[in-house]
């Protein structure tokens, strides 16, 4: 199983802070996909993400046990 | 070296920053602190609230202190970003920088705050009298179509 | 506006001249402190001495303040300088500004201590364990033919 | 009486950090050879003259009255 994390806006469009799905296997494109179909949500082409707390591109293949997150653009400082 | 980078929720003492970047042999300490602005394109804030990724914003920060080192070479750099609820004037981040010459902490501190506003997961949610809104959203609810925020935007300065 | 530029014999608190350019309506403040160094040149000073024509001093400092303002428009500038004995690592001089955008506030800080290194009729002297130097007074003792002291001879930063 | 000031390195040089001297109606650069030779000093090429606390050119003239105050190379910082 992955965590998935969403935060700020993203987390309130989602309704969840994490999730847990069974996404071994595919990559984060495909998991943005699903992302996108199961929450109807616009697109998610400014987001980033995360796994295992560093950036990645869409191409990588996700592993048992990670965590991705997604990232809005950020607004710190 | 990660202490030196931290998120908390409490108010920011200026001095706990100082401190960890305080040497002997260095005579410039640079030391930027991001506040809370009332005022935004016209429009009142009443208060904002930050949220973080806390672990991984905690590791940026520290990687946004090595590159500096790596730019500036003897550069000691340490930053605290502020989360939760924070009022006008508050402090939401501080960063300190020492280098043996001046020009090197100016010069980092200004690279610092741009690295944190591109690549730290740290976000700011604007309360209005008539509303709210997590910056970084601007556009269109829920979609994310702007990419970076722009200056204005990003609230302070 | 005078009073957010002195001289004093005391130790610094930053608190002080934060609270000075803190305003609602900004999001940036930057704080420049100049700091004893211990080592200059690879010679191992002991403490320094500062010495100030204080009047002329403070004026000078104001002066700044309002060459920023006409330079930068909305920056609020407050300064501090330190005289008397200081030992290693003490803060020399405080340099707080606040802009509504934050590169301002790093251009402003290293023009106000450029500045202050140029106009303000302050000295330093070295004490090192085999004896004293007045500062910009590096070649000849009584002749002051070097100008402004270089950047190395300045001794922080 | 014109009151003149030395600071820093010039204070020990002159051994005083204030005289009065008798100098209304001489002009900043007579005044800058009368110390030279008073006191036996080097040159005085980049020592810097404030008459009442404002920077001022060599001609000027100086009045009953004035502060004149002998500025080394400045260190502070």
């Amino acid at each position: 199983m992955v965590n998935v994390l969403f935060f700020a806006g993203l987390q309130e469009a989602v309704g969840e802070h994490r999730v847990t799905l069974d996404v071994a296997g595919k990559t984060i494109d495909e998991l943005k996909t699903l992302i996108k179909d199961t929450y109807s949500l616009g697109h998610l082409d400014h987001v980033m993400v995360a796994v295992n707390e560093e950036y990645v591109g869409e191409n990588i293949i996700l592993n048992e046990q990670d965590t991705v997150a997604f990232i809005p653009p950020v607004s710190g400082g | 070296m990660e202490h030196n980078f931290w998120i908390t929720e409490e108010p920011i003492a200026l001095n706990d920053v100082i401190e960890k970047v305080t040497r002997r042999e260095v005579g410039a300490i640079n030391i930027f602190t991001g506040t809370v602005r009332e005022l935004t394109d016209g429009k009142r804030t009443l208060f904002l609230e930050y949220d973080a990724y806390k672990p991984m914003a905690e590791k940026k920060l520290a990687q946004i202190g090595q590159e500096i080192k790596e730019k500036w070479g003897d550069a000691e750099t340490a930053i605290v970003h502020r989360v939760g609820r924070l009022d006008i004037s508050d402090v939401a981040v501080a960063i300190a920088i020492s280098t043996p010459h001046r020009k090197a902490a100016f010069a980092a501190s200004s690279y610092a705050i741009d690295r944190i506003k591109e690549i730290v997961p740290i976000w700011k949610k604007e309360h209005w009298s008539d509303g709210t809104q997590w910056i970084g959203d601007q556009k269109e609810r829920h979609s994310y179509d702007k990419g970076i925020p722009t200056e204005e935007a990003m609230g302070n300065g």
